[in-house]
């Protein structure tokens, strides 16, 4: 497909971005940080986009879903980004992904509609390494159980689910578990952007099998999808902050001139610009290659967080310092958006590790 | 079959037919290019058959008007020819500033007259064209244009000085700016002339660069004269035919510099350290993987802009983006080359050396950077302009 | 033996017998700053009693003339003694804005008496001072002051609001910059008065930072009051001693940065992935090695702007490149340690994650970094401004 | 020492640059580089260098020199840079490291003084690799020839001896050798700076040994000399380079304006300033280092020759970049300094070279 918007997904923005106007703006994501809530999402929040079909909208036709693809779950996410609202899309969506490519018609009919309508919250537990390193998995699926310790569980407190990777012999599975069974410790990580995010402990866990022994491709493909989907995060929550940017340079005056005359500014102004104009068609490259199952999707996939890593952060460290001294006031959004562009950014893995794997798998270096 | 999958068919056969082996696989370089003109220089036999052949087709110029020497192919033609000149290697079988700068300017805005007249020799490589913009010490100002023009007689009368005229010595023709109405504002009084080189009225100089080429010259015009009807555009009006040509210019240079020349980089590092060498050097290691992100980053690029002008929904600050990346991603590309391939052949009798020291230029040339991230700022970002 | 090797063996004699061992090897870290004041917080007992005889001596700044509570010492000496104590690991004994910034200003600018008063409790660290410099929404522009001064009956009577207040809300009394005279260009309107902070005339509100914190305050001026005499430098002189304060500043916040905080970044790196993990990483990795490289630039920087020092033979635009270059190392720095310690510090807990939300205030602070460039580009290299 | 020149470096310095801007400005160098002279020094030039004592001031007082140091000669090599003087002045400083550290009282005798009076030119065949790798040396010695390749030999075309370092066994030695011999074929490589450069074959030339077959620790100190002076020269390059540059942005008017007048641009010009500031300090530190035997000498001219590789490169591409078109004609003197950065830079390892060394050796990453 083009690289493009089509029809549909430009009215799809459209609606996402009305209803989350309306249901969660920036300050609804304050309120919540500030009270606490060990969960960090809204539940009405997400009954409310699940009502409209925004939660997991890559659930197949035949599964009872929407049948839309990669790129249309990233429309929304991106225009979530925008307005910081607080619901656990990615995880549904790659948890989506998982379980349509392993599940059984049983697990797949228990599981894929409560996801959709937003009554079941499935997280996936595939890291083990502080720093994103998708080749370790030394939890353990023995005897029908889990051994192991998973961290970086996107929307893992408060899951009624997870799917757990796990070590069977030599070979990588997919083993569902329920957190509230003896044997499963969910901790939360006080993520400085307010993200819900956990570590597992799994101490014997009781589990079952998604699929046979070797969920390796499908492990890939959903961290392919989760991949993209932040990078599709982090092109919003980098266009929101630019926005805001370029506003302040319109409106803010220092010795007597609109900051925005000043062509130091300007031209940093308008790196940034250029580079958001490439980065766009990188990001909606990978999700055409997802929903089109191109052989270098996944390549795709790395190249798109890695720019987006990369590029969302510097957009706001000079969002932040064009901005000055209310930029690092915690009173002003910016700084929201300055800590969700580090955990997104970080979370599978950050502009270095896809560099490095770009570097050998692509170029053979 | 389809139209599209007839026109393809046809169209292979055609080219593995007509494209002569001579023709085909040849070097990125310019000793391979064929510029056409009066006195043509042809790199071989093969190469001046193939320009017959492609421009008896009108495919030197695909999607122009049959009438005017043209392909009469529609994009989505265009595209597939493209494709299928791809791949055998055919080389392209022209290099023209009138196919890239001229022809488009006539197609917009040239009278009936002025096409019949002049598009059909582009198309066939014919008359060669030079770009008379610049002018000594206005660098990035290209407004303050300060050759004159006088109506006499019926007549254009053309005095002053061009500078950075590519290949001024060998065209045959001239498309310039000239301040023709003095007393306006300056984006007002410039009309846009054509003028024959081959007159005693005008002759050129070559300007010796940092590469060793001299491709570029000045131009001095002195009492250069054309007739009354070789104008493009109103008179005082050459300005907005001017602008017009820059957006094509700054996307051809972007993509031709985003594409880059010689053999890719990581081949380079492959063929010079190999990857054991070059993994016991990662800050070089490191650059070579930065540089290539960003080209893959530009080609996707790229990608989208053919897209989205096929969706009719281009972003029109997109050729500034790419003008200003493509060419900082190429001189960095060229220096890495340069450190892969060692101080032997830093030399300027090397290709690669010589593709490092032109690599400035086009980060001058075509609006400079500076230039396009100030269009950037005020188009683009809509930032003020200080009082 | 020299008087200076006899010195160096008394201080050591000295600072082994009176350096208490609850003073020494202390993490740099806010929570073991001595501040005094006259509602002091002691992080410990031998902190105490360290600052106690420290200040005894007059070396909590020694170099400052004895009369004044300071420790008489000359460059050399000073050096020795800095030496001497980083050799045992004591750590300073008090953090002062009135050391590092009032009272360099009193001695160059304040009369006899302002020096009498002032300067031995800000030695013994008994009043703890705060800086008014900053106004909401005046950003860069320090010099457009707008809280108004009045002489009223023997005294002057202040109104307005100052912002960034370090510490405002535990500070004793604070200096800052005050328009005594509104119809004068703005840079000669301004004086540089003291106030005491304990009057219903000034309040404070802490501001919460990205980083959690709230050691910055915006100070509330009501009818404040203090005496005539509290002023230094003459009426409307003030900016010449707020110009000199902030290249005191500007140094200093570019060496604090330079230096770093918390453990070296190749230690990081070795604790974290370790060298085998962080080859694995070579992006990671370069961006350290970057990192470390400028940091040792800076390290040899600031050991030649102490040799110049002492030669009288300063840069005086040196201090505005290590504001600049150190505030943006420093940030670089936490970011990539934050990327070695993975995702479980990324919490408002850790002590890491703080400083990396604490470093982009270093780059807008004391003068952003765009107001050095801008002093950088003016004054070194004295380019022209727009008319 | 103190990281400030002292009396008698500023002196010299103001010496050295009186001599050169009589005897060699600017375009002595290029009337010598067009005449396509296969020398690419001035004879003369080294003459009146000579007389002034400015050939290898580094030779010590009891071999007959002056004994001056490191700092000294880059005092005159940075003067040297800035003119593009064209004199073997950095191999003459590394020979008489060499010979001075390996020499027998006969050898010092017989080169040092000539070396000093101009009379003869040693050059120092070191390197075996077209990007500087001083680990390699494959050349060998044995039976009293030298066999094998040498590259990048500063000032190898004309020289009258050369020292090569050659595997004795498993050892490094250094070798004496008269190119005019049978069997070594010294060839001009035409690099594009038009300094001379040459490659030495070497098939079964006869040479002499200076000092033991155990040359390492002096090869290495003579290359350490070398990668300061090379920074030294780049700093004085850079230098020229950045003040023609703000000479040009005070003169240049583009749409009506003094072009220094444009923000963008003044603040490009600053952050050089701020680099060139702090690498002076590290070039300084290195040859202190060197005059005073440091442990860390080695490191740091590591360092001097990482930062001033990067700073002279971005300094020449912002400089041609800001001199617009003019900048890029070869009648225009900064392309002579753009060249010449670039192959100063690239001898003797190049700042990607350095970074990893010390990355390794300073670090132990």
């Amino acid at each position: 497909m083009a690289l493009v918007l089509n029809d549909d997904e430009v009215m799809l923005a459209d609606a996402t971005r009305g209803l989350l106007d309306r249901a969660a703006p920036v300050s609804a994501f304050r309120a919540l940080r500030d009270s606490g809530d060990a969960l960090r999402y809204s539940p009405e929040l997400l009954a409310a986009l699940a009502e409209n079909g925004l939660v997991a909208p890559n659930i197949a036709e035949e599964d009872g879903g929407v049948g839309m693809g990669a790129a249309a779950v990233a429309v929304i996410v991106e225009q979530a980004a925008h307005n910081l609202a607080a619901a656990p899309l990615i995880s549904a969506a790659m948890a989506a992904e998982l379980i349509g490519w392993l599940g059984s018609p049983g697990q797949r009919e228990a599981l894929l509609s409560a996801i959709m309508t937003g009554e079941l919250v499935v997280a996936c537990a595939l890291e083990e390494a502080g720093r994103h390193n998708p080749a370790k998995v030394e939890t353990s699926f023995d005897n029908k159980v889990l051994t192991g310790r998973k961290t970086a569980v996107i929307d893992g407190v408060g899951a009624g689910r997870m799917l757990v990777s796990a070590a069977n012999s030599d070979r990588v599975g997919l083993y569902l578990v329920d957190p509230a069974v003896d044997g499963c410790i969910v901790e939360a990580i006080a993520a400085v952007d307010g993200r819900n995010l956990a570590t597992v402990r799994l101490d014997g866990a009781p589990a079952e099998a998604l699929g046979g022994d070797d969920a390796d491709e499908a492990i890939s493909a959903a961290i392919d999808l989760g991949r993209a989907l932040l990078a599709a995060e982090l092109l919003g929550l980098a266009d929101h902050a630019f926005d805001m940017t370029v506003s302040y340079l319109k409106e803010r005056k220092q010795f007597d001139r609109i900051i925005g005359t000043y062509q130091a500014l300007q031209h940093r102004a308008a790196r940034l610009y250029a580079r958001l104009d490439l980065a766009r068609s990188v990001v909606l490259k990978a999700l055409r290659a997802l929903d089109e199952k191109s052989d270098e999707t996944s390549l795709l996939a790395s190249l798109a967080k890695c720019v987006m890593t990369e590029l969302a952060r510097d957009v706001l460290v000079e969002a932040v310092q064009m901005h000055g001294g209310i930029g690092v006031t915690d009173e002003f959004d910016l700084g929201l958006y300055f800590k969700r562009v580090r955990v997104s950014g970080d979370l599978l893995g950050d502009d270095r590790f896809h560099a490095e794997r770009l570097a050998q798998e692509k170029w053979g270096l | 079959m389809s139209d599209s999958e007839a026109f393809r068919a046809e169209t292979r056969v055609w080219l593995e037919a007509n494209c002569p082996l001579g023709a085909r696989n040849l070097p990125n370089a310019p000793e391979n290019s064929v510029w056409g003109g009066r006195n043509p220089h042809w790199p071989s036999g093969d190469q001046k058959l193939w320009l017959e052949r492609m421009a008896e087709r009108g495919w030197t110029v695909p999607e122009w008007p049959k009438e005017f020497g043209g392909g009469g192919l529609d994009k989505h033609e265009a595209a597939v020819l493209a494709q299928e000149m791809a791949r055998i290697g055919a080389h392209s079988p022209l290099a023209s500033l009138g196919i890239w700068m001229l022809g488009p300017a006539l197609l917009e805005f040239g009278t009936d007259k002025q096409k019949r007249k002049y598009l059909p020799d582009i198309a066939k490589g014919k008359v060669r064209w030079a770009q008379g913009y610049s002018e000594p010490g206005a660098g990035s100002d290209l407004a303050g244009v300060q050759t004159r023009g006088e109506l006499v007689d019926g007549k254009w009368v053309v005095n002053g000085q061009k500078i950075w005229t590519t290949y001024g010595d060998k065209c045959d023709m001239i498309f310039a700016l000239v301040r023709t109405e003095p007393d306006v504002p300056k984006h007002q009084g410039i009309s846009f002339l054509l003028l024959d080189m081959d007159q005693d009225g005008i002759t050129t100089r070559p300007i010796e660069l940092i590469n060793g080429d001299a491709h570029f010259c000045e131009t001095f015009f002195d009492n250069a004269v054309t007739d009354q009807a070789n104008i493009v555009g109103e008179r005082g009006q050459g300005w907005t035919v001017a602008k017009f040509l820059l957006g094509h210019e700054r996307a051809m240079i972007g993509q031709a510099s985003g594409a880059g020349m010689g053999k890719p980089l990581e081949e380079v590092a492959k063929g010079t350290l190999g990857v054991d060498g070059l993994r016991a050097e990662p800050a070089l290691r490191q650059e070579i993987v930065d540089n290539l992100l960003g080209s893959w980053v530009m080609q996707i690029a790229m990608e989208r802009m053919r897209d989205q002008a096929r969706a009719h929904a281009m972003n029109p600050h997109t050729p500034s983006v790419l003008k200003l990346t493509g060419t900082e991603l190429n001189y960095a590309r060229t220096e890495l080359v340069g450190a892969l391939n060692g101080i032997e052949t830093l030399t300027m009798g090397d290709g690669d050396t010589r593709r490092w020291l032109s690599a400035p230029a086009n980060c001058i040339a075509g609006g400079s950077n500076e230039i396009q991230l100030n269009i950037l700022a005020k188009r683009a970002l809509e930032l003020p302009e200080q009082k």
